[in-house]
Parts: structure tokens; C-alpha cells; sequence
């Protein structure tokens, strides 16, 4: 079938949740009053909350309505740069709400919580394994969380050494969580460009690092696609001045099985197991940003840590170097179940296996693609590629238009506009969940834009034509927001 | 592998198309001295049989709600969730789904957060609610931050009777900052001694949970006037929002920033997460909010169509210099929540509060009468702080092991709370459940 | 919202699987072959089967794209006549999935099965109470089979008094499985007509009831969504003559709580309990049909039955009069969990309300549009109502138009062209589940649909307009049949 | 309740639009000679939790496969079900849909249907399938009727080797008809005597079932020799089709209808229901099969479509003239099948048979090697029979106390297999599994 994958099709309107329903319907299963009403006092008794009461039915097709103007990866192809949006096992769902998992309270003695402990233990020796460093925690409770306390413990370490740093390198390449994160600590990012290549060089981090320089941060492969290749010489300048090394591997997808990330010189690292390690994203959420740290910057990892004392598995608070407590309890722990479900369902070979094809299909892709939209790094990528709408734009045609486009046909469109280093930049991350019949399906689309683009760009600029909406206004939004109903 | 689809002759091809022989020659860039010099060393892979058969080993090595008797909560709140509450969050178009970047093809995410944010603006008596945080947890670090940017003030006092938990996690937020956080003291009675903001300087905000840890409900109305006296912003935390369905909102007594944890809503236990960090505030305050906020807006057509808006709060746009570094977010327990919420609607929900409200008091009367003591005369909600007699610890181990937790023991967070114990009665416990737990307590 | 319910917006094309995937793709996780090959005579070996080999992603995709060109009761109003398309109840299929129910083997000893068989005890008996009926077997895997059921039961029962019996009375507006069980069981349907209130009379009747009748089949309410009002005058014309009274239940949704059907004498009855219990249809099935009757034909009914003993559960076959076996174990059983959770969660005093507000439902929506619909029988009606084209046909527009036009306003059209003794039928079953906003969205659709056939009768002819393909031509389909690629 | 959406005043308006007072005026058509004359009398209603808890003890009171280590078959096979299945079915666009009577809003049904038919067809090595029947045992009465119907002749023959359940379908479908049902003896090495049938008169089909109830693989090919040789219709009936995945297709070896059981492809076992009814047959046949067909055509613009299709066949047309009585069939069950074939594709299948193959022979060899004989000679696919020793009964309830099943005992059906076990051994049985069968069988 060479026909095109998105038409239109009936879908259903839906007004908002308030505009249904009746007073006193009910789509709840009240338990039944089975003890005395209480004297309370009035002063304290609110009024009753102004929330429209549905039946079970109205809810289920309120919901189901809304569900079906979504797209998701079990709908078709999701190729957004830097998310790694790859199969989530259905299997893993289920082992997720298993009651044991689903109904267990955090707070219980550690004796009724060993199967919970265990899981969290054995899933930290595996991301230690997969990532080469020391020591794990999943605490944090995504990426930008795991940025966090990697930026905490860098603070903690230098402060333990009884050294006070106001600085941070971050390439201008960085996810902008990376500076948020920093400066959520107190640090001040120094920015630094990479090369003609796309990489950091040496000389560029040489040139600003120095004693009041925390560290660096670096993303590897990086926000281009790109692997920083120079990162052992940059750490080693780093290490000179006493600086530490943070890895954002949010990209770990590519280097499974191949990299040794303390091999590489990182110090400290966050993973995305709502990007490699096959947990959904959820239309934006829960995550999981596990850090990983090194012997060295062990004893600063956050509490309460899952230690292993015999057979057993406890909760330990015994760290007094530790950055201290990240999340309420333990972090995701529902996420942190389907992470370990792909972990022992791949074994090692197949998740190195993963790293390889995810790279093959960016490579196949970029050079599928590259004679109609500017690559701006013609190299071999990693996990994903860059491309820009540079010779679109002659045609008054923007990244924007491009993307959206295919929606009509029926891709979702990658990540737009990052990294900023490439101005309107289209990253293209396949995973390597794609077959190669998706993929070129994918190619045959935006090589067919692009055709459109010359022939007739008009149609560009007023896409996507077959969603349920059309180009929503964002603009608007901004200037007067309207937050609720 | 069946999640790998590429055959060996698929492979092939594509390598040539690449231009390159092996899969080994895509990975020149990558220099020897960063590879692994060894395999990785994992258990084999396991197939979906075996793994659900280790998977379903774990989960039985942990006591669950349905299999004991529990009044544990602190935190983690045993509701029951609808059917139909699940089945939403199992629709693939939602959970298979990213953050909603490219809004004609994620309306149904949008509308669903949308709609969140209003229901929780209405519940909690706020302007406005951001798309969520991760826990109530950050949540509160975050106010108590987005409180020192707007005041531009450096201290924040944050209540004894927060949840210890979230206090650390402030402290940890705040510790590299330099920003100073007090501990607001106690009164008798289990709520925060109010009297402590008196006279404080440089007060950016102060942050009191209504129902507080150890339930008691919080005189956040006084609060309020304390903290604006000192011109900072009240920020009512909370770990229990269905006591909204009941109590006075945090917004109708005056708060400025109400955050906390929106776990009850819809989310299993889950041994302590994912959760869902609930953020509202002042409309004055929007663009100083943390994470991410859907608008409404229309189409080229002028339909009407949601968008995530105001971005150059975050951190994408304004990199160090956002709201915060949040990017991911908690998104599909938001929706839990919505959903939950619009099951219950506000009939619902004020007849399930004023359950679990009758509930506890009832527990309440019925320790009473067998002999212990009621800790504090605060109001409760749903949770209230037991004071037992010497040698109960034996008893609690004991009932433990037959499956009932009887309440969670004080003294690890609360030194001074020895032979303190926390309560949690929910409209999962029947009248005969709790008739069970005093005779067992008693025994 | 007065806004049309229907609207288009992106759907994805999907090929047939086989034109999908590529020899070696895995979607299975294949268990380890721990034991060693055996030989086999190569003689019994057969070809590998020619079926695509896809990825678990493909499967997956395939499918959700599939389900997505499919409208359920989930999705919107399905007021298909006769179908009782009512809420599916959530909780009901997270019960049937229970392992200790899916997961239960049909032929173990019975002290392993005391949950199934308890279960199925005393759905028995819950249907019973239901009905009025003295006895249940829930045998019937579908409603066709419980009318077989209760034809064998007519037939061992006069063959066990030593009659012969050739003939059965079928009324018109009998369903077209009543006829075809009936001549299973070798009788000859003799047709009967209603009259002109559309409910059959006692005269009627009594014309063709004779001593070679061996009973007759009536449908109450009747598929015209009437109350045959005179069937105890008939009940006991055919019992006069020896003959017994078949109830065909599938229209037990009107009438819960209210009638009586022994009283009313039906001597044996089918229930559809994916009509009225909630089961969901499946796409069309599972059900399960099953039989009730009264204490003097309980002998017949299938084996194995469920008794209880004491306080034990066990299948008994020792009814020497029993008609046999129907099934190749029990009937439905999962199909009997979720009829068994609806009951429960129902009780008595709120099933009779579904009744009564279903036919509320269908009262109200027959007065609002009786104006523009031609209402063959204008009377109060139970749980349905029967339209007809005959003001449109004028316009040239049919029935066929009308509820294609229907789907591009949001809706599943309503049963067509049934009954039969209605020309250009439209039954319309709201079921008690859908809400007064719904019923009015559905009538200012039907209204509309009115309008239109005046003012723009071509956009009834073409539709559907929004769906995904437009309308299919079934005669080409039947002419030369492709039924497999 | 909150399946009921009414409000009162929603009742109240209604009334009045339709002109009456009350509810009870609706049903002024209703006799009171035909009302109940007092309540139903029915457990209280239930809360959605107070359901669950007493479903799932109901559930916990039976064994299940995850709770036991069962070797029972006939007819119900312990199968992995790949979570994708499941995930699939629970699309709710699939499972509250009706029949596709309306193909426009139908296509996922349809094409799925479609697609059913085409790898079931495939798969027995016939031309056409229907869309499913209610069971095997179902599915073999509608095709000895469906084959007198098209022989115009009185009588056929089934042999005693096929499940009992189907047999005794059969005869409860065929009694009042007055067609006569023979039945084929057996040989001693388990399959079918099949020169019972020379010389037979008026013989409309012989129903041979392979692998049939003792596992046993039948001559197929002799079988249809011989019947068509007699002028009638060889119906091939199975329980386990998986065998097709290894053995040769009925079709390949003549068969003229193949119908069997499905439950294998996907379906949990459900104490035994729903299951699949597959019905296959020769392209010239069409036009007699009970049951619904899908059948592929093109909307008006000319795009791909399917619907259903021969519907003079049916009963909703040709009512006492059709070729079966079924409306209803089991479709989501059809469903499960083709997903579950969709993810096993040739090569898994393949590989699946084989490995059911080997397992069920390593059994073999290791309960001969402990004493047990192997009943019958002829190859088997993954069940076989097992002569015990006297007293083996002990043995047997001995172990199921410790929650594993070894076989079935066969001398419920046969009474002439006295101490003869059915013992039925899937890919779901580790060799470890075998070792500890072994182990307890003999200790
Ligand atoms: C490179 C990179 N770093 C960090 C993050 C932040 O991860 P999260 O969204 O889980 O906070 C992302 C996510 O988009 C990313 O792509
Ligand atoms: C009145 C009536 N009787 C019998 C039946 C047959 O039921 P089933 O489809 O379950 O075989 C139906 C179903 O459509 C029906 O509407």
C-alpha cells in the first residue's frame, strides 16, 4: 500500500465535563453509611464543591470521546526527537496493577514490603549494570527530577570538600531542563557552543572551566543526535579543576550495551525510564529519572535508600552526606515496575540489540532524507537526526508548516525548534520499535511534503486539513489566558 | 525479540541503504576509550511467562490493601477507585501518548487536563491549577520557591505538623539555595503554633497542611492573617484533598498558594507512587507558576481547542531563568483524578468526605470507650493521632502479623510522640472492621 | 451545546494483516524449548501455515487501528431495536477476568470449582426470581440457542406424553431466529398475524391452535415494543389444546419487577443476557441465552445442571428426561459473571427502575418525534418504538437513508426493516441507560434528519459523509463473495 | 444508582412530554393478570467494592490454572495469552459494539472478521470460514445437519473418539429431527475404526475427529476416502487446532467441512466458556453454512470495505428456512483468535506446535520410564491417554490436595477405560514441571 496512512473518519464532539450532567446524578459506588453521622463543627464545613455530577455512562464516554482525539504510539508512528517514543509493553501494564504492587502501602514495616524492595533493588543494580557507574537511585521522579539531585549532590560534594562553586558548564545544545536544574541549585550556567561538528570540543570547556566551576553538564549522544565523542578529554579538564561531570541520559537509547558511561568520565548521571527503558509517557506523565553516581559520589545519593542486609531488603536513612529526600516516598514506583518488566524481558543482548537498531533506523532515515531537507550535521547519528526547514524556507515554508502537515498524514510530528543551535530544527527519533516498513512510510511522507512544499505550499501553511481541529491559535492563549472553566 | 521487528535480511538492506557493512560501523563515533570493555550482565531475558510469574511472586511478598486490614495513612490514602477510573487510564491514545507539544493531535489530553485544572480550582477555592506536579511533596518546595521569587524575600516557615516527609524534601529543595526554612512549633492541641509568625521578618511564606499530619484540621484563616501581616503568602498544604469535599477550602480562608498530594483521587497506593502534585494559586501569580498550564484557545476556525500555554514560564523557553526545571510531569494521574472527580461530582464527593469524616469519628468514640486516648482536640478528618498505652508496640507487631495494621507508630517522625499513633479510617473500613480492629487492639 | 455530534477528524488506514509484517517478525514470546525434539512421522507433518509473521507492535497498532473505525456503546447512543444496547458495566469485566474465574478449568473435580458453580447456582436462581420462572439452566450460549433449548424442551416434553406434534404457532413479528430454532426442532411455523393495535389476538390464535400444534411462540413485549396484552387469554387457549407456551425474553428489559411470566403463562422462556443483564455484544458475542421454565417442565431442561446439596455445589446429569447437552461445557461462563455482578449491583428495587426508565426513554422519544416519523402504532409502547419511512418515501428517501444520515449526526442507526410486518421499520431502543441530555440530542438528530429529507434530500441518499469510507455496497459483496484475502 | 441517570425532575419532565402522571401510568398495557404479584426477592444491592470482595472469594473457591499444576485438556487447554490479546480486546470500540449490521461504523469488526476468516481458512487448509459459531461441540451439529441438508440423505456416522461433549451435542441437536446418528467404534490403537463405514447406505457425513478426545491422530485422508467413496461428507472435527500449526490441515487431507474448537487461540479457559466455534468448508458449500460470513466489497468512491454478506442464508431473512438458527455468535472470541494468530504468525505457530508436540512426548517417555503405560500406539499431538495402576485414584486426589491435576480420568466417558488417565501437556509445562508430575505419580 503506498496510500496515505491519515483520512478523515467520524469522530464525536464532546462539551467540556460541566456542560453535562444533572444534579444528584451519580457515577459513583457510594459505600454505605454504616456508622453514626458525627457532630462536626459548622465553622469548619465548607460549601458543597461545584463539580457537575455525571452517571458511570456519561464519564466513560466523556473520556472515551477526548481519548479518541489523541494520538499515541499504539496509534502509529511517534517520531519526537529526544522522547524516545518506543513500544510500551502491554505486558508491563499489567504487572503494574498487579493488588500486591498496586494496593501496598509505603509506610508498612519492611517485612510486608520485600517484594516492593526487592524489585527497587534489583532494578538499581541493573541501571548501575546498563550504565557502567556505581551506585542508583530512583528516586527522583523524572528527568528534570534526576537533574535535580544530580545537580544536589554535585552541590553536596563540592560543599563537603568545604569548596563553594557558582558555576556550570552547559552547551548550548542542552535540554532546557539542564540550566533549570542548575539553577534550581544556585549554579549559574556558563553556556558553551559546539563545534562545526555538532560536539563539544576540549578547548571550548578548557577555556571556561575553572575553580568555581562545579562541573559540567553534558548530554551524551547529544541534543543533535550526535556523540560527544571528545567527553573523556572534557572530563579530564574537568576532573583537573576539581569539577564533576553530569550526564544527561535521557539518550541512552543509542548507547545501550556499547557505552560505559563512567568509562566516558561521568561522575554523575540521570536516565529517562519514561524514554529507554520503555514505560509510557502518559500524555506527559509520571516518570522516572533514576541518578546514577559513581563510588565516589555515593555517599550523597538521596534518602531513604533500598539496601540488600542478608537476605533482606531495607529502607536506610544512614547516610548523613546524603542531598536528603526528593519525593514523598520512593518515586515512581509504579513506573519503576514496567522498566524492570523490559529490563528482564530484553536480558542484555536484546536491549543492546535495541541500541543498535534504534540507530540503524535514524541512520537509514537521515540518509533516506537528506537530499530534500537540510541535515546540518551530515554525520552518522546516533538514535536520532536533525534536519531544518532551510530550503523549504525560500518557499515560505517553516518547520511548523512541515510538521504539521504530517498529520494529515497521520504521523505524529517530531520535535520542532530544539535544540536552538539549529534554527528550525526538525529531530527525528524513530526508536528501534519501528519496522522498517513505518520508516519508510515516514520517508515517503516527507519526501512527498516536501514535493508539496514546492507544488504547493499553501497547503502546508493551513495544515493539518484532516485533524478534528485545525491550526489551534497559540497565540491567543498566551495573551489572555483562560486556565478553566 | 518480538518488540525488535527488524529480520536479519530487513537489516541488511537497511545497513546498505545506510552505506555501511555492520551494524558495529554505525558506531564510529563513539571512541574506544568511552565503550564498555564487557558485556553487560543481566539475568536473561525472560519470557512474558516466566517475567509474570517472578512479577506475581514480588507482588505476593507484599502485604496489600486487599489482603489486610489497614488503618495506615499519612500520606497514602487506601480510597476505593472506580472501574471506570481504570478503563479511561487504560485507553492507549491517552497513556501510549507525550506531553501534549503539538495540540491538534493530543485534544483529548488537553481537554482532560483542562478540565482538571478546573475542577481542582474549584475544589481547592483557587484561581487557578497548573497541569500537576509529581508529589505533594515538590509541590510544596515548589510554592515555598515560587513564594521567595514573588515576595523576593528569603525565609520560609514551614509547620511541625507538615508532613515530615514533604518538610525534608523542602529542606532538600532549599538546602544549596541559601534561602532559610523555620520550623514553626506545635500547639497541644496538634495544630501549628500560629503565634511563632509574630513579628518574623523577611517572611516569604509560610507553609501549614490542613488536615495537617496528624489530621487535625488547621485554623487557616488565622494563618493567613499572620502571614499576610508579615507580607508573605500563606501556602495551605495538603496530603488528604478529599477533606475539601467537607471542610472549607484553603482558597475560602484566604490562602495564596494551595499545593499538595492529589493521590486520593483515582491512584492506587502503588507503594508511594507515581502520585499527583496538586498546584493552584492566585490568579495574580500565573505566570510565576511552576510546570505546565493548559489554555483554551480555537482554531484557525474558530472551534473551540486547548493548547499548553504561557510557556515562557518554563524551562524550554526560559531555561535558567523558569518557573522551575519541571518538564515531565505527572499528566495521566492528573487525568485519574478528572475522572475520579467527575464520578463523583460534587454530590459525590460532599457524601464520601462526610463519610470518611464519620468514619474516623466513629473509630474515634469507639477507642475511647475501650480505654485509650484520643492524642489532640483539634478536629480531624479522616486520620487522628491515638495515644497507647506502654508495651502496645508488642500488640501492633502482633496484629501485624494477622494482618491489621493498627495505625502507624509517631515516635520515628515525632521523638516527643512516643506511644503515639496515627489513625486512618477511609470508607473502605466498615463499622464492623473497626469493631474488629478495638477488639484485636484490646485483646 | 446544540452543535452535531458528528464530526470528522484524522483516522488512520490500515492494511489486511497479511499485507503487513515480513517472515521472522515475532509478536509471541516463544517459551524456551527445555525438552528435546521428538521424532515424528513426517507423513502427519504438515506446511508451515501461511500467516503473516508481524512484530508485537504491528498486532497492536493493527488492531487499535481497526477498533478505531468502530462506534460502541461507549462511543455514543446505539438505540439499535431489539439489542437493548445498554451500559456495560466497567467493574463487570474486571471481575470476569478474575484468574481464579478465567483461569478455571471446566472439568475438574467439583470441590475445585465451588466459586463457578455457586456463581452459576445462583445466577439460576436470581433469573428465576426474575422472571417468575421455577427453573434456569444457563446453558444456551446465545439467545438462538436458548429458543433451540426450550423447542427441544416443547419437544420432550409432548414426546414424553406420547404426542406427535408437527406444527408451532410463530407470529409475524417473531424474530427470524424463532422461526429457524422452531424448524430445528422439525415444527412447522404456522404464522399468525397481529392485529391492528400490532398485538396478536385470542381469536387469532384459536383459529390455528390444534391438537398437531405444539405450542406457540410469543415475544413479550413484542418487537413492535408492545405488550401483548392478551397472552394469558392465549396462554390458556394453547394450554387448552395441550399445547405450551414459548416466551421469547429478549425484550425482558421493558418489564423487571412488573411482570410475571409464569402468571402470564409462559411455560418456557429465553433470556438474552447481553441484552438485558449488561454482558456487552462483543462486536456480536458472546451471550448467553438462557432457558427458564416452570417446575412441570423442569425434567427437560439441558444437563449438566447445578444443584446444590447441602452446602456443596455439583453438576448433576441424572434428569433422565432432559433434552441433553447444548454446549461443549456450561454455556458462558464468563458472559454469566458479568450478568451475575449486574444483578448484584443492581438489587431488585433498582431493576425495576432500569425498566421502567427504559421505557420512559422510549415513550419520551416516540411522543417528540411521532410528529415527523410515521408511527405505524400509535400506543404507549415499552422499552422500543417502531418508525417507519412511509412520510419520507415521498421525498424519495427511505429508512436505509435516514439512519445512514444518522452517522454523520453522531448516532448508530437503529434497527432497520424489522420488524417485517412493518414496511421501512426503524426500531429505536433507547435502553434505560441513556440520559434525558442524550435522548434529546438524539431526537433534534432525527428531527433534523426530517428537515433535511425535505430540503435536501441528496444528502440523505449519499451518507454517511463523515464516516471513514462511505457507503458500502452490500449487493456486490453477496454477488460475487470474497470472503478471505 | 449510578448506572441510572434520571434525576427526578428529569422523570418528572419526561412524564409530561409523554402525558402521563406517573411511572406506573406507562405500563397501563400491562394486564395485572400478568404482574407480579409481590417484589423480587434479591440480594440487597451492591456497592462496587462489596461486589468485588465477594466475586473474588468466589473466584478464589475455584482452582485455577495460576494457582495449580494441572494437566488436564479435553477440549480446555491451559494456553499463554499474550497481554497484546488482551489489550485488544479490551478496546471498548470492539467489546460494546453489536454485530455489524451497519458497516460504516462496523469496519474494525468487519475487517478484523475478514481477517479471522482468511488465517482460520489458511490454517485448516479450507476454502471458507464462517464468522464463528458458539463452540465446537455446537459447531459440529450445525455441519452434520449443514451436510444432510446439502446430501439430502438421513444418516451420519461420528466416531466414538470425539469428545463426548461433542457427541452428546449432536444427539441432543439431532434427536427430534429423526436423522439417524451412528457411531463409529474404536481400533485398539485409539483412533477410529473406519471400515465401519462400508458399504454404509444413505449416509450424509462421518464426523472423525483429529486429534481426537484421546489425542490420537486420525487417519484423515482414509477417512475421506471412504465417505466420499459412500457419497457423504467427511466433516474433520478438532478441540486443539493448534495441532495444524504441525500436522497436515484437514483440507489438505480432504476434509469437506473442518469445525471445530478455537479456545486455544487466545481465549482464556473460563470454566469452559465463551469459547469459539469454527466452522470451515468447500467453496461450493457457501451458500449452505450457518452462521454470519464477512465478505470483502467497496463503498461507493471505490475504497475497500467489508460487510456481511449471504445473509439469505440467515434466519433474520429466510427464518424457518435458513441454514441455521444463529444470530449471536461469539465474534470477540473470533477476535481473540486472530489477534492471538497475528502475533504467533506461520513461524511462532509452527514453533508452538512443535514444542506441544515435544513436551507431551517428553512426558511420555518419562512416565514410561516410571512404570506407566502409554495406552495407544497411535501419534498423539499434546495429549495422550495413560494406563495407570490399580489404585492410582489415591494417588490422583492425593494430589490434587497439593494443587496438581495429573489427568483426567477417562472412565467417566469410557466406561471400557477403566484406570485410563487423559493427560494434556502445552507449552505452559516446564520439563520441571514434568519431573515433579513424574516425582508425585510415583511416590
Ligand atoms: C535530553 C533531555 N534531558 C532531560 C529531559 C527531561 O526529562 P523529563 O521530561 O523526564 O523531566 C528531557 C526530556 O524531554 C530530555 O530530552
Ligand atoms: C426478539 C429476539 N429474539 C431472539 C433473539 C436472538 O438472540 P441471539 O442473537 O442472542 O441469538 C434476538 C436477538 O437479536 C431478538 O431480538
Amino acid at each position: 500500500m503506498s496510500e496515505i496512512l491519515g483520512r478523515t473518519g467520524l469522530v464525536l464532539n464532546e462539551p467540556l465535563l460541566w456542560e453535562k450532567g444533572a444534579r444528584g446524578r451519580q457515577g459513583f459506588s457510594l459505600p454505605p453509611g454504616d456508622v453514626e453521622q458525627a457532630p462536626i463543627d459548622d465553622a469548619l464545613v465548607g460549601e458543597e464543591p461545584d463539580l457537575p455530577d455525571l452517571g458511570e455512562l456519561d464519564v466513560v464516554r466523556h473520556f472515551t470521546r477526548l481519548s479518541q482525539w489523541n494520538f499515541g504510539v499504539d496509534t502509529g508512528m511517534y517520531p519526537l526527537g529526544s522522547c524516545t517514543m518506543k513500544y510500551n509493553p502491554k505486558i508491563n501494564e499489567d504487572l503494574a496493577a498487579l493488588e500486591g504492587f498496586a494496593g501496598a502501602h509505603p509506610l508498612l514495616p519492611e517485612d510486608l514490603c520485600q517484594g516492593s524492595l526487592r524489585l527497587i533493588h534489583e532494578l538499581q543494580t541493573f541501571l548501575a549494570e546498563i550504565t557502567g557507574m556505581d551506585a542508583v537511585s530512583l528516586q527522583p521522579a523524572a528527568g528534570a527530577q534526576g537533574e535535580l539531585a544530580g545537580m544536589l549532590i554535585i552541590h553536596a560534594f563540592h560543599e563537603n570538600r568545604g569548596s563553594r562553586r557558582t558555576k556550570i558548564i552547559v552547551p548550548d545544545t542542552a535540554h532546557g531542563t539542564n540550566p533549570a536544574s542548575a539553577a534550581l541549585c544556585g549554579f549559574r550556567p556558563v553556556p558553551v557552543s559546539s563545534n562545526d561538528e555538532g560536539v563539544l570540543t576540549a578547548g571550548a570547556v578548557a577555556e571556561v572551566m575553572d575553580e568555581e566551576t562545579a562541573g559540567v553538564m553534558i548530554t551524551n549522544p547529544n541534543t543533535l543526535g550526535l556523540f560527544e565523542k571528545h567527553i573523556r578529554e572534557i572530563a579530564g579538564i574537568v576532573h583537573d579543576k576539581g569539577g564533576v561531570v553530569y550526564g544527561d541520559g535521557a539518550n541512552m537509547n543509542a548507547v545501550m550495551g556499547i557505552v560505559d558511561a563512567a568509562r566516558a568520565g561521568v561522575d554523575v548521571l540521570h536516565l529517562n525510564l519514561h524514554k529507554t527503558f520503555s514505560t509510557p509517557h502518559g500524555g506527559g506523565g509520571p516518570g522516572s529519572g533514576p541518578v546514577c553516581v559513581t563510588r565516589e559520589l555515593e555517599p550523597f545519593l538521596p534518602v531513604p535508600r533500598v539496601v540488600k542486609e542478608g537476605e533482606r531488603y531495607v529502607l536506610s536513612e544512614d547516610f548523613p552526606l546524603s542531598v536528603g529526600r526528593l519525593h514523598a516516598f520512593y518515586g515512581s514506583f509504579g513506573v519503576m515496575i514496567k522498566a524492570y518488566a523490559y529490563i528482564l524481558s530484553m536480558g542484555a543482548e536484546n536491549l543492546e540489540k535495541a541500541s543498535r537498531l534504534a540507530v540503524l533506523n535514524a541512520n537509514y532515515l537521515k540518509e533516506r532524507l537528506k537530499d530534500v531537507y537540510e541535515l546540518p550535521y551530515d554525520r552518522p547519528c546516533m538514535h536520532e537526526c536533525v534536519f531544518t526547514d532551510k530550503r523549504q524556507k525560500g518557499l515560505k515554508v517553516t518547520t511548523l508548516d512541515i510538521v504539521k502537515r504530517l498529520m494529515d498524514y497521520g504521523f505524529h510530528p517530531p520535535t520542532v525548534y530544539f535544540p536552538l543551535v539549529v534554527s528550525g530544527a526538525i529531530m527525528v527519533e524513530p526508536t528501534e520499535t519501528e519496522s522498517l516498513d513505518e520508516i519508510e512510510r515516514f520517508i515517503e511522507a516527507m519526501r512527498s511534503i516536501a514535493r508539496e512544499a514546492g507544488e504547493n505550499p499553501e497547503i502546508l501553511r493551513a495544515a493539518p486539513h484532516k485533524c478534528r481541529l485545525r491550526r489551534l491559535d497559540e497565540t491567543a492563549a498566551a495573551r489572555r489566558p483562560c486556565l478553566k472553566g | 525479540m518480538r518488540y525488535l521487528p527488524h529480520t536479519p535480511e530487513e537489516i541488511a538492506s537497511m545497513l546498505s541503504g545506510v552505506g555501511v557493512e555492520s551494524l558495529d560501523d554505525l558506531f564510529t563515533t563513539v571512541p574506544a576509550d568511552c565503550r564498555r570493555n564487557r558485556d553487560m550482565n543481566l539475568p536473561p531475558a525472560m519470557t512474558e511467562w516466566e517475567l509474570s510469574r517472578h512479577a506475581a511472586g514480588l507482588a505476593g511478598a507484599n502485604a496489600s490493601a486487599a489482603g489486610c486490614l489497614s488503618f495506615a495513612g499519612a500520606g497514602s490514602y487506601e480510597h476505593h477507585v472506580p472501574a471506570a477510573v481504570r478503563a479511561v487510564l487504560g485507553r492507549s491514545e491517552f497513556y501510549t501518548a507525550y506531553t501534549p507539544y503539538q495540540p491538534e493531535m493530543t485534544q483529548g489530553t488537553l481537554q482532560a487536563v483542562y478540565e482538571y485544572q478546573t475542577l481542582i480550582s474549584r475544589l481547592t477555592g483557587m484561581d487557578v491549577a497548573n497541569a500537576s506536579l509529581y508529589d505533594g511533596a515538590s509541590s510544596l518546595a515548589e510554592a515555598l520557591i515560587m513564594a521567595i521569587r514573588v515576595t523576593r524575600r528569603k525565609r520560609v516557615a514551614v509547620s511541625r505538623a507538615v508532613h515530615p516527609f514533604y518538610r525534608h524534601v523542602v529542606r532538600t529543595y532549599l538546602r544549596p539555595t541559601g534561602y532559610e526554612v523555620l520550623e514553626i512549633p506545635l500547639l497541644e492541641d496538634g495544630t501549628t503554633d500560629l503565634s511563632f509568625l509574630e513579628g518574623l521578618e523577611d517572611l516569604a511564606a509560610a507553609a501549614v497542611q490542613s488536615p495537617n499530619v496528624f489530621g487535625c484540621v488547621e485554623d487557616l484563616e488565622g494563618a493567613a492573617d499572620r502571614v499576610h501581616d508579615r507580607g508573605g503568602l500563606l501556602t495551605a498544604s495538603f496530603s488528604e484533598p478529599l477533606a475539601f469535599g467537607l471542610l472549607r477550602s484553603p482558597g475560602g480562608l484566604g490562602a495564596d498558594i494551595a499545593c499538595g498530594e492529589g493521590q486520593s483521587f483515582g491512584m492506587p497506593q502503588s507503594f508511594g507512587g507515581p502520585l499527583l502534585g496538586v498546584f493552584t494559586t492566585r490568579e495574580k501569580y500565573v505566570r510565576s507558576v511552576p510546570g505546565r498550564l493548559v489554555g483554551k484557545t480555537v482554531d484557525q476556525e474558530g472551534e473551540r481547542g486547548f493548547v499548553l500555554t504561557l510557556a515562557t514560564r518554563e524551562q524550554h523557553i526560559r531555561r535558567e531563568k523558569a518557573t522551575s526545571n519541571i518538564c515531565t510531569n505527572n499528566s495521566l494521574c492528573a487525568l485519574a483524578a478528572a475522572v475520579y472527580l467527575a464520578c463523583l461530582g460534587g454530590t459525590g464527593l460532599r457524601k464520601l468526605a462526610r463519610l470518611n469524616y464519620d468514619k474516623a469519628e466513629h473509630l474515634k468514640g469507639r477507642l475511647e470507650e475501650a480505654g485509650f486516648k484520643i492524642a489532640f482536640d483539634a478536629p480531624t478528618f479522616n486520620e487522628f493521632v491515638v495515644r497507647v498505652p506502654d508495651g502496645f508496640k508488642r500488640t501492633h507487631d502482633r496484629l501485624l502479623k494477622e494482618g491489621i495494621v493498627a495505625g502507624l507508630e509517631l515516635s520515628r517522625w515525632y521523638p516527643e510522640l512516643e506511644d503515639h499513633y496515627l489513625f486512618c479510617v477511609t470508607e473502605t473500613k466498615s463499622a464492623e472492621d473497626m469493631d474488629r480492629l478495638v477488639r484485636e487492639m484490646t485483646s
